[in-house]
This record gives C-alpha cells, structure tokens and sequence, in this order.
C-alpha cells in the first residue's frame, strides 16, 4: 500500500550504517508491568540483550496501551534499528506498522504473544508458549488426579477478553471434557492476587461445596489461598489449587503444599529473542513459531526445583 | 479619556466608567490567551530540548507520527473541550471509543459495507452521549458519575459484542485507513485529515455559532445563562451529543490506526483526554479555554511519550516517573508563565 | 413515611438493602454470621472487611471534594505504602518482630502523608488544578512504587502484620475495626469541631471565605495531606490481605471506587457540603456490589454491564426529579430555585427545598 | 390619564407561590399597563423579585393567571418570556463574567452571515447599545474586569436589545451613583416614550418618586395596594411598605452624636502613604475609635480597592500602618482581624455569602474562622449569638437553618452585617452594606451604625448614596480617580460642596 512507501522514505537513512559496526540495535516495545511475570521477562531481556552480548537495547514501555505501542514501533522505525521486538498488547492492529517496518527492511520478532494476521511474511518469528496448551495441561492434570470423584471447580480467569485468559479458559475447558468434573463459576480476577482473593471470597460465599480452584496466573491463585484460610479450610487439601505461570511466590506455595499443581509459563525469552536476533541478521532462516517449553510442577518437583529457580 | 455622546436631553452626566481606560491601551495580549500561549511556548521549548538531546528527533518523520498517533486523541479532546467548557466532564471517552472500535470491526466482519458501518460506529457514540445530557440534564445527575456509568455500559457492551479481539480487513476500510499524503517527509494520513477537520469544526463552532457562545456562556455560570435566557438544556444536552460524537469518531480513527476492534482499548484514556484539555489551558471549572489549546494538550502528551521512546533505556518505572516529572515540570512552568504575565 | 424517603441517605441505603436481598435470594445462607474461636465469619463480615480500604480512601476524597478538589492519585499512594512497608519488612532480618512491623508501617504513613503534602503543595501553593496536580502523582507514584519493589511482586511472611489484612480485634476483622474506628474518629473531630464547617465554607465561596478569615490555603492543604495518610493506611491494609506488595495492581482504579462511593453517599462533586455518614453507605453499597457479581455468578462480560445499570439505577432514584416524583408532593417550582446560583446538583440537604406533606 | 383605558400589557391575577413552608406570595394581583413605568415596592423579602420569577417563568405559581398582551401564557422560563418581548434584569447581576461585554450583551441575539456569527456586526450592535445607555467602555473587554455597577449597566443594555414591550428592572440602581442613576432614569424615559413598558424595583423612595407613574406595593406576600404615584405621599407609602410609620427613618441622627475626641487621642488605625500599584495611589488616613468615616466618590474612583487595603483584603505594595500606634502589616483578612479589623465586601453574591451554608453558619463563620477550628463555638452559645442578630436585624426567614441562596437579596445583606458584628470589631468597614436593603432596614442599620460608634466602635462607611454618607458619617474622606482627594467635617459638608469635590469640578 502507499503507507509503505512512505515508511520507506521516513526511514531511509539510519538503518543500513547501523548493523556493519557489529552491533545489533534492538527496539524492544514491553507490554508493560503488570505483573511479577513480565518484570521477569523485561529482567531477561534486559539482562540478555547487553553491549557485551553485542546488542545496543532500545526499550519502552506501552503501560498496557496499543498506541503506545505502535507509537514505539514507528518511532525504532524513524530510529532506524536493526531489529524489532515486541510483545503485542493485543493480537490484532498490527498489520499497518508491520508493513511499514518491513517496507524500511527492519525485520520483527514477537514474543510472548503472538499476532493475528493473514499475512506472515510480516514477522520472522513469534517466540513463546502456548497458552492453549498450558490451560490443557493443567486441565489433564486435574482429569487424570480427580475424574470420578465428582469435583466441583471455580475458575479464576484473567483480564476479560486477554488472548492468555480466553487460551487457557478454553485449554482447561477441552482438557476436562468429558470427566465428571463440573466447571460451576467462573469470574475475573484480573490476573492480580488481590481480586483473585475478592473474587474467592465471593465463591466460598456462594457455593458449599468448592473442591477445585483453577486460576489463570499463580496470582490469582495465591489471592486464592488468602481467601480460603480466611475462610478456615485448607488449600491444597479441602480445596485443591491449579494454577498457571511458576513465578517464585508460586512455586514456594506449591512446595509448601497450599497449591497442588502449577503450568509453567516460561517469562525468560531474553537469550531465545537474541538468538533469533542474530540469526535473522546473518540472514538465516528462522523457525516462524518458536514454542518456548513449559513444564509442569507437583509438590514433589516444585521442592525440587525451588532452589533452582531464576525467578 | 474620551466622552460617549449622552444621550438626548440627559443630565450633564459624566462618562460612566473610568474602568475601561486600561483595557483600552493597544497591543495589551487578551488575558484568556495566556494559558494557552504558555503551553505553546513550553511544547516548543520541549522541542527544541529533545532536538538537541536525541538526534533524528526535530524530524518532519517524527512530528509528522505525533500526529498520526494521536489523530484519536486530538478528536477526543476537541469532544472533551466542549463538555469542560460547560463545566463538565466525559469519563466515558476512552470505553466510548473502545465500543466504536469494536462495533466497526464486529460489523465489517459480518460483511456490512463500510458506507453502513462507519455511521453506526460513530452514532453509538452520538446516542450515549445523548443519553448522558438528558441524565445530566434532566435528572441532573452529576456528569462525573452519568459519564461513569456511561464508562461502565460501553466497556460492558464492548465485551459483548466482542470478547476477543478482532482484526480488520476489509478491502475499503483498510483502503480509507492507509490513504496517505506525502509532501516531503511531511505524511498526512486520513486518519490526521479527519482529525484536522474536526478540530477545524470545533474551532468554528465554538467560535462562530451560537451553541459555541451558549457553551462559554453556560461555563461561566450556568444559573446567569438560564437567566439570560438562554438554551442552557439543549446547549448542554448537545455538549455531551458532541462527545459522544467525538468519540465514537475518535473510535474510528483508531480502528484505522490499529485496523482491529478490541474490548480493552483506551482504559484510562480519559484521563489522557482531560489531561490534554487541561494542559492546554482549559479551566475544569469552564467557561475558558480552547480547542486548539486542547490539541496542544495532546501534542504535549505525545511529545513525552516520544521523548520516552527516545530515551530507550528507561525501565517500566522509570517511564512512569519520568511521565510524572515532564508533566509536572510542564504544569509548573506553564503556570509561572501565566502568573508573571497577569 | 414521606420524611422517611426524603432522607437523604433514604436511596443509598435502599440499594444496599436491594444487594442484600438479591444475594439473599441467591444464596439463602447469606446473612449468617457465625462465631469459630471467638471471631466472626461470614459474608457480611467478609464485606466490612474488603469495604475497610474503600472506606479509608473515600474518607480522604470526601474531605478533599469539600473543598472543590479532587484526589486522583490514592491508588498510587496505595501502591507506594504497600511498597515501602513490604520492603522494609522483607529487608529486615526478623520479619516477625512487633518493632520491624511498626517501623515499616510509620515508614510507609509518613512517606504516604508528604506525598499527600506535596499534592496540597501544588493545589493551594501554586494553584494548580487539583485534577492534574494529582495526576502528576497518579503516573509518578506508581512508577515509585515500582522503584521501590524492583517491579517484583514483593511477598513477605509476617505473623504481626498480617494481622492488618486477616487478624481479629474484638472479634470483628482487624482491617473493619481499623478503618472505621479512624473513619469514626474523623467524622467525630469533623463534626464536633468547627473543622467541617470551614471545610465547607472554603469549598463553597472561597473568595469569601478567605475574607471571613478562615485559613483556606492551610485547610486545602490539610485535606490533600489527610487524603494521602488515609490512603496510606488503605495500601496498608490492601497489602496485608494478599500480603504482598504489587505496584501495579494494589489500589488499581480505587480512586473510581471513592469518588463513586463518596457520590452514592450524596457529597456533590462541586464542593461544599458533604456527608461522611452518606459515604460511608456508599463504601458498603459498592463492596457489597462486587460481591453480588460473584454471588449472583454474573459473567465477567456482562459484570460491567451490571455495574452501569446499579449505578445508574441508583442515581437516578437520587436524582431531584425523581425524588419529587416518588415523594408525590409536586414541587412548584419548573427550575432549580433561581436567585443565587444553586447550579443544578443532586442537593445535599434538600430537606429545605422540599415539600412538606 | 389616557393609559387607564388601554388593556394591560401584562395582568397577573391570584398569583401564589410557595416555597414551603414560606408563603412567598399569596394571591397577588398586578397590572403593568403600556408605556407606563411601574414600580414595585415592599420591604426586604415582600416578594418582588418572587412576583417577578413567576411573572418571567423561573417559578411556577401554584395558583393565578398570567395574561401578556390578553392571552394567558405560561413562560417556561426568560429564554420564553424574552422571546415574547418581556426582557428581564434580575436583581443579582446575572451575566458571565468569562465572555467579553459585547458578548454578554448579544448573546442570543447575535447578527450572523453566513450561518456564522459577524463579530464585527456584534462589536458594533453593541457598541451602540452601550452608547445609549452612556457607558463608555470598550465591548471587546471582558466583563469580570468590571465594577459591579458596570456590568449591572451592561445587564440592562443587555434587556433592551431585541425586541422588547416589558422591560423589568430588579433593583438596578443599588450599585449605582446619583449621576448613573439619573442617566438609567434619562433612558428608562426614553424608553417608555417608545412604548415600553417598565417595570421597577428600588428600595429609593426618591428614585420611585421621580421616575415612576405607578406602584404596586406588597408586603409579605400580599397585596396592600396599587398606587397613583403622584397622589401618594411618601409617609403614606412607607406606612403601606413596613407597617409602621415613617419616623423610624429619622433615627439615625438622634442617635448620632459628636464624636469628641481629644485632641491627643491614638488613631485606632492609622495608615501613612498606603496604597498599591493599579490599585490606589498612596493615601494616609487615621481612624479614631466612636467616629464614623464616609467614603465618597464616583462609580469607580477607588473606594473599595481603599477599603480593601485597610482590611488586608489586598495586600499593600506601599506604606504603613499603625493599629493603636503599633506598626502593624495588614497582610491579609486574618491579620486585619487579629486587629479586630472586620470588612463586608461589596461583592455579596462573589465574596460575601456563602450561599449553600445556613444562616447560622454564615453568621458565626468569621468568629469560628477567628477562633481556629479545634475550638467550636458551644452550641448553645451559637443559638443565643443567631437569634440575636436575627431579631435584631430583622432577617427573614427567622430560621437559622435556612440555606442562605434561599434569602431575599436584602435579607442575605442582613446576614453579612450580622457575621461581622458578631465578631466584635473594633474597626468596622462597611462596603455598601445597605445596597438592596429596605427603607425600614436601611434606617435601622444607619441607627446602627450611629449605636455602634457611639459604644466607641470606630466605622468606615462607603456608600453610592451620598446622603446616606453624609448624614452618618463624622468624617468624609472624599476619592476621585483612585486618590485620595479630600478629607471634611461632615457636620459641616454640605451636599454640593462634596458634589464638587467628587466631579473635580470645585477647587479641592
Ligand atoms: N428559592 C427559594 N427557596 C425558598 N424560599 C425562597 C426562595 N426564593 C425566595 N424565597 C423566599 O421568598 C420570600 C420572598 O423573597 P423575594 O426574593 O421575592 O423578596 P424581595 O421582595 O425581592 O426582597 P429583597 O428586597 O430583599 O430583594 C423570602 O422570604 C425568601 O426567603
Ligand atoms: N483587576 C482589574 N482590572 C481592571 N480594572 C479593575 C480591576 N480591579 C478593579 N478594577 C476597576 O477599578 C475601579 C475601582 O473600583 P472600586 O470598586 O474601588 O471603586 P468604588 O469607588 O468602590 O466604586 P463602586 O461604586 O463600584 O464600589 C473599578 O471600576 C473596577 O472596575
Ligand atoms: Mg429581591
Ligand atoms: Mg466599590
């Protein structure tokens, strides 16, 4: 389109002089800090993309806002990087900034979240996990521990209309299909501990007879846990917890015994994205999907790896 | 001092006011001017501090994305300039615009024409905003908590409509949206056109019509308008009509900008609209201020926010705070400059 | 009957009658409160508590709205107070210790109370409008908050600092005991002393005010000053509840919640006469709300759907046409009463301006 | 008289209206005939500005008929009324002090082209209205940079654009000067000479005389009487107002006495060279304890901005004080008050009510504001210091709790006076405090004013009646151009001899 010839213009000069200096400058557009998980994939990358490792990092900050996104984007565009990153706030909106980067010659890597868009010549690669498969696992896991037993389960689902909350509602969803495990409420808890506890409270006000708690984040789930020792019941034994993401705070309650299973949600993309960087400026061909590998924790494991943990 | 000729057959009166003899000392710059005048001279300082600062950056390219990525927000803010002058506020903006986004994508992609959707789009922002003014209006609910609902209602809507988020490609729409003008490395896009013309229309019509002086008029004191008999209802009911208008065609613009609908979009994108009106020298009391004061207020906004981009190595927190620091040295400096010239 | 309807508190208070009813309905239990090792459990309890934070912050916006002002940057002084108690706790060697836990909260109060300072600092000294003077603190202290917490959720384990978020005084949750004995003893000092008064007066005519000599400068700084330690004491116990520190979430939109409360409770926005007991009711009508979401097992696409038509439901019962609508008695006059400007507001104390049957 | 024959422009029967549980008006009966000037007479709270509203639409009266031109209308509010030629001036100037004076004045009315307004045609328009009604200030200044008494005269200029068969005048003289008044008269004849009717409201038994045909007389909400002008005599008119007889007016004198003072006393206050840039020229000024000082001037000629000096309203740029001989800085009210310095402004509505407290509020806010808000008033003696003020300054409603928008203009004047008599002062100013206020009130509030000096308080007295000034004061300071021009006996004064001095016509 003619948006892509202006990109072209507007773009001109900087870019070609940049990589031949050996060093790769990186524009990497965050979708903000909302929680403890993203500070660790920011920490990553920041960690990864060093002048020792070769990169000079450009990094802003969207604070959860599209246009602040595409803003950024155009801006490592006028900049003239070598390469942008970025984790998109939303799938869908990107098609006209991304012709506009591939028309200037800048390729795009995304993490974390993908994009969704017909066109895939618009981005080398999309690094993350699968969050479909993480609401599957955790939903096998939870079949395969209790089917028969006539559970009753809450879900704690993240932000409203977020691709990781609609992913995993509907991973757990088909993973349970076909148990005798009742999904009975459903609710926001926004992906934060602490309406994650509110929102608790309101199931244990509402129903008797909670067995299950599935949540969308560890936050959530350690909201949760505050919501149901208030209540006088035990986590993890009178009300099982599942939830998803393996941030520290959540793996010590695994290992404690308050949360009975936990998905990882791996936040440390930093030495994948410059790996791919690399790659894709000595023009080498790159994989269009990288699925970054998630496991899964039990108590068991959890204690196990705890000492280990980066995060 | 000059003596009005009396009236016939008048006492020998003498001139009544001596009041005017000051005002009346030529090249005296117009007091309501000041705020605004403030603003321009510091935007341009920041210009020319970030031009010295970061290279590339007093580029035609750059100031050419201020506006493209912010044509929604100056539409929003011309909106948000009517509803403060009457002394008011819109808190629903940000999800008003969300539901015009959504209603367009959710539309086009069940295959109606582009003709028949965009009217849509930008009525549904015409009809809450009209719902408002008769809440604010004749129930005389206070406009922050009617626009707060309205804030609630269109964010619910948007979940309805569309609980995911939804990509845009029609033929046409896409075609509207990436229409561009290049002259030099000046770009003029559809989007930043449209945006100028509203901001044109809001100029006139609050300068040049007399809804536009009932406005002013109802700011400055809405019981003294009522007894000037004046149209304070239907004034005030079509302040908040242009809002939602503004809005819902902000909403447009933005779906151009993002060619997707989302439910999410523009949280908290009032603030950055009121913030624009404000920073542009508009008193939330109402009663003074000006449309292009309040596109002032959004290049500011966007100005910061590209300084940040700029400055490419500030941490989440960091960007924050920095936001807090441009914004206050901004208010601070603004506020001196009106102070010493008055 | 008519004074009954006419009170002002009359629609609040009805709303939250409505809540209960509808979670009643729900859920037939709802009401009980029952008594395990001496403390109170229940739905009604587990509501006073998650009010206690509402209820602090609203406190503060009620006293700031007085005087024709507006406080926007609460959540973030919610997030900074969480921040710093936490981290001082987690960066202490004994987290366990009474002295750790009642440093980390002075720490927190006296930070939260000088950002309250430097917000009436911008509004009274310099004159700035109290809407973006507080948004200046709305994006900085979250981005301090951060700062202060590495941008991690700062988690800690402190028996007497839990307390605040789950303990029990007197039976009652520690967190309701806390807030509305403060919220008591401010209505009380408010009321009993001349302090209301002026507040009032300052927000309604400042110009006159300011020649009748009352020290309006120094009252609009107080109430920024008390708003901020208000909020403090709210992050306090936001942080307490889940025991961690998250600069990002902790008091989102609560400065929403507040205004919202303090205007269910009847104070107009545009200055003047306020209702602590009215925003006290509205602290309770909107915790309850939020819970009836859950009860009522509404789905998170309608929830905000839901909270619109409450919201609007409720207002426009408030609303002075239809209260002279539902009071049957016809008001004889077309317009708002016309000679000084009483610009069109939901009156606080319409008890003059109404009939009497 | 021909009129008698020809139908009334407007006829209101049986109007009542309720403000419950006040009875604002009860069964009123007015006619206002073509080209007639009526005027409407009652003591503060009669219900004149109330039979007004229900006439232009603000209120509804719950019973009567209202006919314009022999048809019964209801107007549903001034947009209405003005549209049937019924063009009102409300007693608080009710205009928008953000708009520029050519605004205020064709707001509504504006000529367009093009669909758009002709700013040129509006500036012109109104530059031509201002012409008629004498007032020499540039339309394009805007209106908040403006005395009072101009934008009442820019209020009026306002009613008479358009077409307009009524034109009602709520108490326009109360902020204007002899010379002003005499020059609103000149047009208000002219006016009527083309067939507009007028009707009008003035607490000035000489004004009504002078300019009117025929009154209407209320008091408390009812009808005493419709009057030929000419065959009624002052005495009976005041009698018809209050109820009472006319010699309650002359009290003021009696009670005021010489003020002898030796000749070594301290000036309570005494200010030397004190003034302020764009404000006041410097001026020096003592004032002695038991002794009343009349501010005189023009419209204009700096006697609040002086006023505002003294009291620490405005801060000085120049200048001394000495309060009781001390060197004091009035540097704003508080200070001033610590001095038991006290000052109402003439601004009621913008400065001097708080209009959405009660009257008790407003009563003891400058006494509670003294003592500092930890230590309140006891109850019982707010109730006792209320009542008080409220019986002796007659305020009506005579109910503490009532919101203070809800008072008559001259009943919420009452108010104010009582806040600051409440405080004790030892030096009182008083920037027109009987403006709006009745023939009764005034005589009491000069007998006050004269009690008060006598009991040793000392009284700085600005009024835009001059008589007034000269019969309570001892002492005028007279102003001319924001200076201070001169300083006489007013035992001796006499009316001319100040005229002069204040035109700049005499050799001061
Ligand atoms: N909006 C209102 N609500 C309640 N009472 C009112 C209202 N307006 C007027 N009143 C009452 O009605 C009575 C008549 O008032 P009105 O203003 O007509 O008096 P007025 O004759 O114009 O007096 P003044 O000379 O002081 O202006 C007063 O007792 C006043 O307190
Ligand atoms: N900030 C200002 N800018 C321009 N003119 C002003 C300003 N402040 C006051 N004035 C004018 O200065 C003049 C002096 O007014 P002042 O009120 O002292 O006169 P006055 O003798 O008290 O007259 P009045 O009869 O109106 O009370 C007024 O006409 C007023 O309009
Ligand atoms: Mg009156
Ligand atoms: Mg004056």
């Amino acid at each position: 389109a003619c948006s892509s010839d202006a990109g072209t213009e507007a773009a001109g000069g900087g870019e070609t002089a940049a990589a031949d200096d050996g060093v790769i400058t990186l524009g990497f557009s965050q979708v903000g800090a909302e929680s403890g998980w993203r500070a660790a994939n920011t920490k990553s990358i920041q960690d990864t993309l060093t002048a020792e490792n070769g990169f000079d990092l450009k990094f802003s900050d969207a604070q959860q806002k599209q246009e602040n996104q595409i803003q950024a984007i155009r801006s490592y565009i006028t900049q003239g990087v070598d390469v942008i990153a970025f984790s998109p706030v939303v799938e869908t909106g990107w098609d006209a900034v991304l012709q506009e980067a591939k028309a200037a010659g800048i390729p795009v890597i995304l993490t974390d979240r993908a994009v969704d868009s017909s066109d895939e010549t618009l981005y080398e690669s999309f690094i993350g996990s699968d969050f479909v498969k993480e609401g599957e696992m955790a939903g096998e896991w939870v079949a395969e521990q209790y089917d028969g037993e006539g559970y009753k389960a809450v879900e704690l689902q993240g932000t409203t209309g977020a691709a990781p909350a609609i992913d995993r509602k509907e991973g757990f969803a088909s993973a349970i299909e076909g148990t005798d495990i009742e999904l009975i409420d459903s609710q926001t808890g926004n992906f934060t501990r602490a309406e994650g506890k509110t929102v608790m409270e309101g199931f244990l006000n509402a129903h008797d007879d909670i067995d299950l708690v599935f949540a969308h984040n560890d936050d959530m789930g350690l909201g949760a846990i505050e919501a149901i020792e208030a209540a006088g019941l035990t986590p993890g034994e009178d009300i099982k917890i599942v939830t998803i993401d393996a941030v520290k705070d959540g793996m010590q309650a695994l290992a404690d015994g308050k949360i009975n299973y936990i998905v990882e949600c791996n936040p440390l993309l930093g030495p994948d994205l410059a790996d791919i960087a690399k790659k894709v400026l000595a023009g080498e061909e790159v994989e269009k999907r990288i699925v970054v590998k998630d496991e899964a924790f039990d108590q068991a494991a959890a204690k196990e790896a705890l000492p280990t943990r980066e995060y | 001092m000059t003596t009005s000729a009396p009236a016939p057959g008048a006492a020998p009166t003498k001139p009544v006011a001596r009041t005017a003899r000051a005002r009346k000392l030529p090249v005296r710059l117009d007091r309501r001017y000041l705020p605004v005048l403030g603003t321009f001279v510091v935007l341009a300082l920041m210009l020319i501090v970030g031009g010295t600062r970061y290279d590339n950056f007093l580029t035609p390219a750059v100031i050419s994305n201020l506006f493209i990525n912010n044509a929604h927000l100056i539409v929003l803010a011309v909106g948000m300039t009517f509803v403060i002058l009457t002394g008011g506020i819109d808190l629903s903006v940000g999800s008003v615009l969300a539901l015009s986004t959504v209603i367009t994508a959710a539309l086009l992609q069940a295959g109606l024409p582009v003709p028949v959707v965009l009217p849509l789009a930008v009525g549904a922002g015409t009809v809450i905003g009209l719902a408002h003014g008769v809440m604010i209006h004749y129930f005389q609910v206070q406009p922050f908590v009617a626009t707060l609902a309205g804030m609630f209602l269109a964010r619910g809507l948007c979940f309805l409509i569309a609980p995911e988020s939804i990509a845009i490609d029609d033929p046409s729409f896409v075609a509207l949206a990436s229409w561009v003008q290049i002259f030099g490395e000046w770009r003029m896009t559809s989007s930043v056109l449209i945006a100028l013309i509203v901001v044109g229309l809001g100029f006139l019509v609050l300068h040049f019509t007399r809804f536009g002086r009932t406005v002013y008029a109802i700011g400055g004191g809405e019981q003294s308008a009522l007894l000037m008999g004046l149209p304070v209802a239907r004034t005030k009911v079509l302040a908040y009509v242009v809002s939602g208008t503004c809005a819902g065609l902000g909403g447009l613009l933005f779906a151009m900008f993002s060619r997707s609908g989302y439910s999410l979009t523009g949280v908290a994108m009032e603030l950055d609209a009121i913030a624009a009106v404000v920073i542009g020298g508009t008193l939330l009391t109402g009663g003074t201020g000006f449309v292009l004061g309040s596109v002032l207020g959004v290049l500011v906004l966007g100005l910061i926010q590209t300084i940040i981009t700029f400055e490419g190595t500030l941490s989440s927190w960091w960007t924050k705070i920095v936001i807090g620091v441009l914004l206050l040295i901004f208010v601070a400096l603004q506020r001196v400059l009106s102070l010493r010239r008055t | 009957m008519r004074d009954v309807l006419r009170h002002h508190l009359f629609w609040p208070v009805a709303a939250l009658v409505a809540l209960l009813v509808a979670n009643t309905v729900a859920r037939p239990g709802f009401l009980a409160v029952t008594v395990r090792d001496g403390h109170l459990f229940g739905a009604p309890i587990d509501i006073l508590r998650t009010t206690a934070p509402l209820l602090l912050v609203a406190l503060g916006m009620t006293l700031v709205i007085a005087t024709r002002g507006i406080d926007l940057s609460v959540g973030a002084v919610v997030a900074v107070s969480g921040a710093v108690a936490l981290s001082h706790i987690a960066s202490s060697p004994n987290p366990d210790s009474p002295v750790t836990v009642l440093t980390a909260i002075a720490l927190a109060l006296v930070l939260c109370l000088l950002l309250g300072v430097w917000n009436g600092f911008l509004v009274s000294v310099l004159g700035i409008q109290p809407i973006i003077a507080t948004l200046i603190l709305m994006t900085a202290g979250r981005g301090v908050a951060m700062l202060i917490t590495g941008g991690m959720i700062t988690t800690v384990n402190s028996a007497p600092f839990k307390v605040l978020g789950s303990g029990f005084w007197l039976g009652l949750p520690a967190a309701a005991v806390l807030a509305f004995g403060v919220f008591a003893v401010v209505a009380f000092v408010v009321r009993r002393t001349a302090l209301g008064m002026l507040l009032e007066a300052t927000g309604i005519n400042p110009a006159a005010s300011r020649l009748s000599g009352v020290r309006s400068r120094t009252l609009t700084w107080t109430v920024y000053a008390a708003s901020g330690l208000f909020a403090g004491l709210a992050g306090l116990l936001i942080s307490a509840d889940t025991m961690a520190a998250d600069a990002n979430n902790a008091g989102l939109f609560i400065e929403l919640d507040a205004i919202l409360a303090v205007v269910i409770g009847g104070t107009a926005l545009s200055g003047g006469k306020f209702n602590l007991s009215g925003t006290l009711v509205g602290a309770l009508v909107i915790a309850t709300l939020e819970r009836t979401v859950t009860v009522l097992g509404i789905s998170p696409l309608v929830t905000p759907l839901f909270m619109a038509l409450v919201v609007i439901a409720v207002t426009l019962l408030q609303s002075p046409r239809m209260r002279e609508r539902l009071t049957t008695a016809r008001r004889r006059q077309v317009m708002a009463p016309a000679e000084p400007p009483s610009t069109a507001r939901p009156d606080s104390t319409p008890d003059s301006t109404e009939v009497k049957a | 008289m021909t009129q008698q024959t020809t139908p009334p422009v407007v006829e209101m029967t049986g109007i009542s209206v309720e403000f419950p549980p006040v009875k604002a008006l009860d069964g009123v009966d007015f006619s206002l005939r073509p080209g007639e000037i009526h005027a409407l007479m009652g003591e503060n709270g009669a219900g004149k500005s109330t039979l007004i509203k229900a006439l232009t639409g603000i209120h509804s009266p719950t019973a009567g008929t209202i006919r314009v031109d022999g048809v019964e209308r209801r107007f549903s509010g001034p947009a209405d009324a003005r549209a049937h030629g019924v063009s009102t001036v409300y007693q608080e100037v009710n205009l928008c002090e953000n708009l520029t004076v050519a605004e205020n004045i064709m707001l509504g009315a504006e000529p367009r082209v093009l669909g758009g307004l002709n700013w040129r045609a509006i500036r012109r328009q109104a530059a031509t209205h201002l012409e008629r009604m004498g007032l020499d200030i540039d339309p394009s200044s805007s209106l908040g940079a403006h005395s009072l008494a101009v934008q009442q005269l820019v209020a009026i200029c306002r009613a008479t654009v358009g077409d307009c068969k009524v034109l009602i005048l709520d108490e326009p003289t109360s902020s204007l000067d002899t010379d002003e008044v005499a020059h609103l008269f000149t047009v208000m004849r002219a006016l009527r000479d083309d067939g507009v009717s007028i009707l009008f409201v003035s607490h000035f038994l000489d004004q009504v005389y002078e300019v009117s045909d025929r009154m209407t007389v209320l008091r408390n909400g009812t009808l005493v009487g419709e009057f030929v002008t000419a065959d009624l005599p002052a005495s009976e008119l005041v009698q018809h107002m209050i109820g009472r007889s006319m010699d309650v007016l002359e009290a003021a004198e009696e009670v005021l006495e010489q003020a002898e003072r030796p000749a070594d006393a301290t000036p309570l206050l005494q200010v030397v060279g004190l003034g302020r840039k764009g404000s006041v020229q410097p001026f020096d000024l003592d004032l002695y304890e038991g002794e009343v000082v009349g501010l005189a001037g023009l419209l204009g000629s700096g006697r609040t901005e002086l006023a505002r000096l003294l009291t620490g309203a405005d801060r000085a740029d120049a200048g001394q004080a000495r309060v009781s001989g001390v060197p004091t800085r009035l540097r704003n009210p508080r200070a001033a008050m610590r001095h038991r310095i006290a000052y109402t402004s003439e601004d009621r509505k913008g400065e001097g009510v708080v209009d959405g407290l009660t009257v008790r509020e407003n009563i003891v806010l400058a006494l509670q504001a003294e003592r500092g808000w930890m230590r309140p008033l006891p109850r019982k003696q707010v109730d006792e210091l209320v009542a008080k003020y409220i019986q002796q300054l007659g305020i009506r409603p005579a109910d503490p709790e009532a919101l203070l928008r809800n008072l008559s203009g001259g009943n919420q004047q009452k108010v104010l006076l009582a806040r600051w008599l409440a405080t004790a002062p030892k030096l009182l100013v008083l920037d027109e405090p009987t403006r709006g206020i009745d023939v009764g009130a005034k005589a009491e509030i000069q007998k006050l004013v004269a009690e008060l000096a006598a009991d040793g308080m000392s009284v700085v007295f600005i009024s835009a009646e001059l008589e007034e000034v000269l019969r309570i004061s001892h002492r005028i300071a007279v102003l001319r151009d924001r200076r201070k021009v001169a300083e006489i006996d007013g035992d001796r004064a006499s009316m001319d001899q100040v005229v002069e001095l204040i035109a700049g016509g005499g050799a001061a």
